[in-house]
């Protein structure tokens, strides 16, 4: 429209990048506000290390006039936060990456590749304000003029923000995102850097979550009101979001002394008639898995978050794998059924989190959700859930005397009772036990309960929930993924564009649809894409299909794919 | 309420004939009964062991749970449900050793339930190794040489986490131990009780005359509220003289965990009778 | 020959039942010792309850002339030392099992079944010796006497066995045995129930020991010098067993307070240079996985010995069962090598044991033994081990200045070095790390440190045991089978007597040998034979073979399989 | 010897500026300089917190296990290899929370180890929820109302367990905490030193300041050998007037762990050293 440089763009990635406590972090959170305020479609992801000063962090924030969920390598604007900013982000600049900058940041070099570089002296600016802590905000104002924000919204919106502090604190602030405005206003008009994006008017309406957001809506949906969990990242933000709200949910939220607690408790708590979750990660749920196992011997209802990040043994904390699929499938000693899910993106993460607790507690199992350091980090906006779409189902019953907690029934499910409710008593055995619930040494009676338990296995594979086949039903190359990867293999299908390739994902992966054979048998060749290295979800695949993958796309660099990427695995595969 | 209200019939008990573990569901199904606990309102929860088989074997609801890990299972239980009767039971194995996390954390939460240990300084079930209690010099097929560890002194160790009460009885007087009992599961708070009781089977020197020879009551003026005296007598072990038993510590001034959160603040049902508050999800979730 | 009702036979089975505390053990221990003195291969099983006092247990002694390693359902000879007894083992009893009771536990139903049935008042006989506990020193005596032992034998052995006791203690038992020799003996002249057995003159260079006595002489063998371990049945013998020799041996054994710590202790030993195994069962395995990951990241050695017993949960405490070995394959969060022994019969428990510590120290891996409750509680006679066949392999360096624990090789292991012994400083890390071993989050060289760590698992796979293939190399059915119960299918396939039917049998359950399908391709049939309810085993060859098993033989009461339970199925399978 | 003998060089420290852990790493190194511990000699031990990355920035033998690992991996280095300096250290949360029943336990063994706490009342590394040792009323993330538990008393436990040294310091006091860790390197047997520390990104109530304030030294003539003066003294909290600082309790009639063990008893070479007694194995194997 040769209106700027830039002109109408429909999707800008903005990163911001710098060290710990330099507060990138801050500025996502305005930014994917400000945004989403002025009607923008806006993904937001992180990388950090595992620190909490120093080092080098970075947050990619993605700006569209249509619904982006996926990270890219590709970096439209660049704001360095801190020295070392710039050479972190490296690799994933281009001779189009717009760079706003303190001038000693920008040496011949980066001058060089990056063209489209500016000046500009945040920290003397926060420091006229009153503090060089401002810089990051100034940031948000020569961010928000770059993309034509309405500098009402932005004032108003940073007055909001930091309304409960001292007046002198909110002034500050406001200053400097009208300085930042100012400022990013020049710029564009010296150097035609807008970027003119069209809003859409259903973002209004939207949410924006992150991924353990979604997942915590989702927990209060599904009737949650006690969670047991030690901190362990990325899990810890479970245990932070429902203690934020414990008190307008009546939710029982407590800090256990270690995860075998986290588990124990969580067992205790559902055998007394509560909804529970225990929320870990890798490490932590290695610690849990007798407890899952116990579950499984009591029939106990038990929902586990975990939270995947990149192993073995502490491994790098803060990163982002999905390793633990084997370790979320076979965990625990002995056999008994269990169901996993792994959503991929918010709605999923929301309906999953919610049906766990009613699948748990009809039949009786242990159900896990998956996710990764990636997702639960994430922002992405969302049409708002719909809770009353979701019941609280009990599957409990009133008892009377004879109630025996271990009935053998037709289908294997035997009628919860709940201690204090009704005239029965609840006996619930680790042992193996007798219809009653008490220890036996029977074995005929053993077998029988053997049976039992694993024919609820059996109902699970009933209740599936089937993956997601998309964009066409005729393919020749299917591409399987699971968990947090969908929205990036959505869009890097969209931008392969070959209407012969398509994607399955799994949203639950165990147990897997009965059927899945059938469909896999339609492609000639499939791909199996997983953030680990050495494929765990295609051998699941296999076992259940006798089907094995041809080829692999797996990462395990502790970073998440990203569109690119996958892209170009591809073009190298199939191109 | 008699105490037969609590028998479970005909059942094939595994304990040892001439076991404490006998005297112990005897005294406790007599302390409920004078308690007029009802066993639909009772939960007990233990772990694995000869001690753990107790619920088993006593009329009321049972959470009989993994070995050492009945205490944060009967915390949840209480705190999802604080008008249960909550008994956490089990043996000295599975509380001190296996447990002893718990046991240390639990006491810190103040739940309100009571902490019965049976304290045999041996591990039965598992045929005779040393428990954390075990004394110095006990030889088992392990400590082959005698046990070279510190003795786990879990009085002295409730005390100086402040448990808000905490006693030690010896199984050999019943009536002492029943007194007991009901002032632990009236007690409102976390109760300890450390039941010093001998094993036939596996501890042939801490027998039942060896506890009636090196344990006796606390002085008839004693204060349990004093938290140093406590620790004066807690330290008294038989290798330097009788173990005191009796209430050894109480400490009043505790609030039981469930009356610190704010969940039962103005609701006190228990979480099972509770709903879903849609019309605060709808609104919290369009808060995002 | 006709010198007798039952004449010279080649292998009789005499069972003893009683309640726990009624010395069946006792007998048992005994009964062992006397017949292999007596020159007969003797082969002899427990099930037990978990229990100190009371319920029901029983023990199979086989006695032949030719070498027997497995467990029959058929009762030879079955001594009740109980009112119980009879009824326990019920459906083991033919026609032609000979039964010595007590007159008041022989009603008319158990004549009516078993007609070869006599009254031994073995309690008054015990009593008017001294004490009725003697009734099981009765019962040894009578069935010396049936199998023709000489009386000096017995005599002998029964005063070396109580040599430390007091002298009437030795006196009476004395007496009990030649007593019940007496009484065995008329028996014997009035109803012809001798057993003639050929002694084997083989028998006399072996020796007897129950699986985990072989285990633990293994251990030693390989060097073993630290045990951490908190007791749990059935892995407890290797902590008695080691701790019963630690002073000669010197080994720090060490109960520790919980699994966790046992595990930790283990990995902190071959740290500073010991050889270390942790010992446990199920559940104390499932809260190991934690540590067994940590060894996986900082290529630590690490050996544990895995004693299985029916799960979920607590399960059946005292039964045996193959259910964990999904959870040893996939134990640990993140990805890591490791390799899963799971012994036959003794000598491949002592071989394979000591394995273990030179295949953990060569290639810095955790490395498990499977046993099961059958296995270690079982008594077998084998030639003498021969300790000297297995070098002890320390696989660690003298350290320089510069030395990096992990360093980056071209076979991806490094040097291991030991504090203490060098220049050079010895770095450790759970944290994904650098070759000096200090924390990291440089992901290039994570994914190199990932792509060092598993290719350690190709070394393992050349270094693979090979499957046993028995009796022939040419089959039409091919059964598999892990662990224990070799002895049971070489027994079985023999009875079953077909020649085109074959075994193979893996003591290495993982990983598996690279040409495994070769060898299953030659078989029309597939079975696998598995002590659990979901054929782990089989979708473990599935997923390396691509070839899935036809037939399943699957048991999971708490039982053993037994000779006769097998061949029933062939026959049923492809009779 | 000279404390740079420790120094890294040029490394990436990543606690955050004004942290009190660099105080400790300072102390440490000239603690260890002026004992004269060798690095090569010298094997720290610890968990996963910012604490436990200690042995990181320090030039000598490390085990950086698992979170609340540290202490049965200690203990098993110490006893595989009794001539190594074995210092256990890791933060409050690693050693009290998810270690705690390595902490009692390891107590009771007492190997012949240091045991070093950075105990500044958080979590630091996972942003700021409450350790065993926050104070009450201490709000966080998770404690959204404040801490409601009973906070965790070291030294008091470690006193009940009757741990062979234990102490306490402020790290605001460097000579004094140098002092302290010098005496607890050269006792032989398990040592506890409990460290107040500021964590100035998440701490925010316990500040150098607030610790300055409400510690004091115990009393010049105070007695360290009575087991009751010192659980007098540790149950002084900031709860009721100031935490006294210094060595509370030492116990020194206590053998290390490996002087009891028959492995160490004729040969005091480490295992790795050994070899197997072929001819005694040949033995036993024909003994069966
Ligand atoms: C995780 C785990 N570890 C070990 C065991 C084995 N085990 C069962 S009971 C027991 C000890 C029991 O001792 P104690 O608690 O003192 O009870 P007692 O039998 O003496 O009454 C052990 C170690 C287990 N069941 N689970
Ligand atoms: C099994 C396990 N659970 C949880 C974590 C997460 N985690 C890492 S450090 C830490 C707490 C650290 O606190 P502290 O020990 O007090 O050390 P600080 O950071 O305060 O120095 C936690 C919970 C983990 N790494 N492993
Ligand atoms: S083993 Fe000991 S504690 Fe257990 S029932 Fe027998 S006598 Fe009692
Ligand atoms: S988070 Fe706290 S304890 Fe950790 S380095 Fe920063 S200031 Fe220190
Ligand atoms: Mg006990
Ligand atoms: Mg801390």
């Amino acid at each position: 429209m040769g209106k700027s440089f830039s002109g109408i763009r429909k999707d800008v990635s903005v990163v911001l990048c710098g060290s710990a406590g330099m507060g990138v972090q801050t500025v996502e959170r305005l930014l994917v506000r400000i945004f989403k305020q002025a009607g923008y479609h806006v993904f937001a992801t992180k990388e950090y290390m595992s620190r909490v000063r120093g080092g080098m962090n970075s947050v990619t924030i993605r700006v569209s006039s249509k619904p982006v969920q996926a990270e890219v390598d590709r970096i439209d604007v660049l704001i360095p936060l801190d020295k070392g900013a710039i050479e972190h982000v490296q690799r994933r600049l281009t001779g189009g990456t717009l760079i706003l900058a303190e001038p000693d940041y920008l040496n011949d070099a980066v001058k060089e590749k990056c063209p489209r570089c500016m000046e500009v002296a945040f920290t003397e600016i926060a420091k006229a304000i009153g503090n060089k802590l401002y810089s990051n905000v100034v940031a948000v104002g020569v961010v928000g003029a770059i993309f034509g924000i309405n500098p009402d919204l932005l004032t108003d919106f940073i007055r909001k923000r930091f309304s409960g502090k001292e007046q002198n604190v909110i002034d500050e602030n406001v200053a400097a995102v009208e300085k930042g405005y100012e400022i990013g206003n020049e710029l564009c008009e010296q150097h035609q850097i807008r970027m003119a994006i069209e809003p859409d008017s259903l973002v209004n309406d939207q949410i924006l979550v992150n991924g353990v957001e979604a997942v915590g809506l989702g927990a209060i949906a599904g009737g949650c009101n006690f969670i047991g969990a030690y901190p362990m990242s990325p899990s810890t933000g479970l245990l932070t979001f429902l203690a934020k709200h414990a008190r307008e949910f009546g939710i029982v939220v407590e800090q256990a002394e270690d995860e075998i607690a986290g588990v124990n408790m969580a067992i205790g708590a559902w055998y007394a008639g509560a909804r529970a979750v225990a929320s870990t990660s890798g490490g932590g749920f290695a610690l849990m898995t007798e407890g899952v196992s116990l579950a499984g011997m009591m029939e106990s209802p038990l929902v586990v978050h975990l939270a995947q990040r990149p192993g073995p043994a502490t491994g790098l904390p803060t990163r982002t794998g999905q390793e633990d699929l084997n370790l979320a499938l076979y965990a625990g000693h002995g056999e008994f059924p269990r169901a996993i899910f792994a959503p991929g993106n918010p709605q999923q993460a929301f309906d999953l989190t919610a049906r766990a607790f009613n699948l748990a507690a009809q039949y009786q199992v242990p159900v896990f959700i998956l996710t990764d350091q990636y997702f639960v980090d994430t922002y992405y906006n969302t049409p708002p859930f719909d809770a009353s779409a979701v019941k609280v189902e009990h599957h409990f019953v009133e008892t009377g005397q004879a109630y025996r907690r271990f009935e053998i029934t037709e289908n294997g499910i035997s009628p919860r009772g709940i201690p204090g409710y009704g005239k029965g008593l609840v006996v619930a055995d680790s042992d193996e036990h007798d219809e009653a619930g008490h220890i036996t040494e029977d074995l005929d009676l053993r077998v029988r309960m053997v049976d039992k338990r694993l024919s609820k296995g059996r109902l699970l594979e009933e209740a599936v929930i089937e993956p997601t086949l998309w964009p066409n039903e005729d393919f020749k190359t299917l591409v399987l993924c699971w968990g947090s990867t969908l929205p990036i293999m959505q869009e890097a299908i969209a931008v392969f564009g070959r209407d012969d390739v398509s994607l399955l994902h799994f949203a639950q992966v165990f147990p897997l649809p009965i059927d899945l054979r059938q469909t896999l048998e339609q492609a000639e060749t499939i791909i199996c894409l997983e953030g680990n290295a050495t494929g765990q979800f295609a051998d699941l695949v296999e076992l259940h299909t006798g089907i094995s993958v041809d080829e692999f796309l797996l990462k395990y660099n502790g970073l998440n794919f990203t569109v690119e990427d996958v892209v170009a695995s591809l073009e190298k595969m199939i191109g | 309420m008699d105490a037969k209200h609590y028998d479970m019939g005909e059942i094939d008990i595994a304990w040892c004939p001439g076991c404490g573990d006998f005297s112990i569901l005897k005294v406790l199904k007599e302390a409920l009964a004078e308690l007029d606990v009802a066993p639909e309102n009772l939960v007990m929860v233990s772990g694995i062991g000869q001690a753990a088989k107790i619920p088993h074997y006593l009329r009321c609801n049972v959470f009989n749970g993994l070995h050492g890990r009945s205490l944060p299972a009967a915390f949840a239980i209480q705190s999802s449900n604080p008008n249960l009767t909550v008994i956490a039971e089990s043996g000295d194995g599975d509380m001190y050793g296996e447990g002893g996390n718990h046991f240390i954390h639990n006491i810190r939460r103040n739940p309100n339930m009571t902490n019965l240990v049976h304290n045999n300084m041996v591990y039965g079930l598992t045929k005779g190794q040393a428990s954390p209690t075990s004394q110095r010099g006990f030889k088992t097929p392990v400590q082959v040489d005698g046990v070279l560890l510190e003795p786990f002194n879990p009085v002295a160790v409730a005390i100086a986490l402040d448990a808000s009460f905490v006693a030690r009885v010896f199984i050999g007087d019943r009536e002492h131990t029943k007194d007991v009992f009901k002032q632990a599961i009236t007690h409102k708070g976390y109760a300890l009780v450390d039941i010093l009781q001998p094993c036939v089977s596996f501890n042939k020197v801490n027998t039942f005359q060896w506890f009636k020879d090196n344990t006796e009551k606390l002085p008839p003026d004693y204060d349990p509220t004093s938290r140093q005296q406590a620790f004066a007598q807690a330290c008294r072990t038989c290798e330097d003289g009788k173990m005191p038993v009796g209430i050894f510590y109480t400490n009043l001034n505790k609030k039981p965990y469930h009356e610190n959160i704010p969940v039962y603040q103005t609701d006190s049902s228990p979480l099972w009778q509770r709903y879903r508050n849609d019309n605060k999800l709808k609104e919290l979730i369009e808060r995002f």
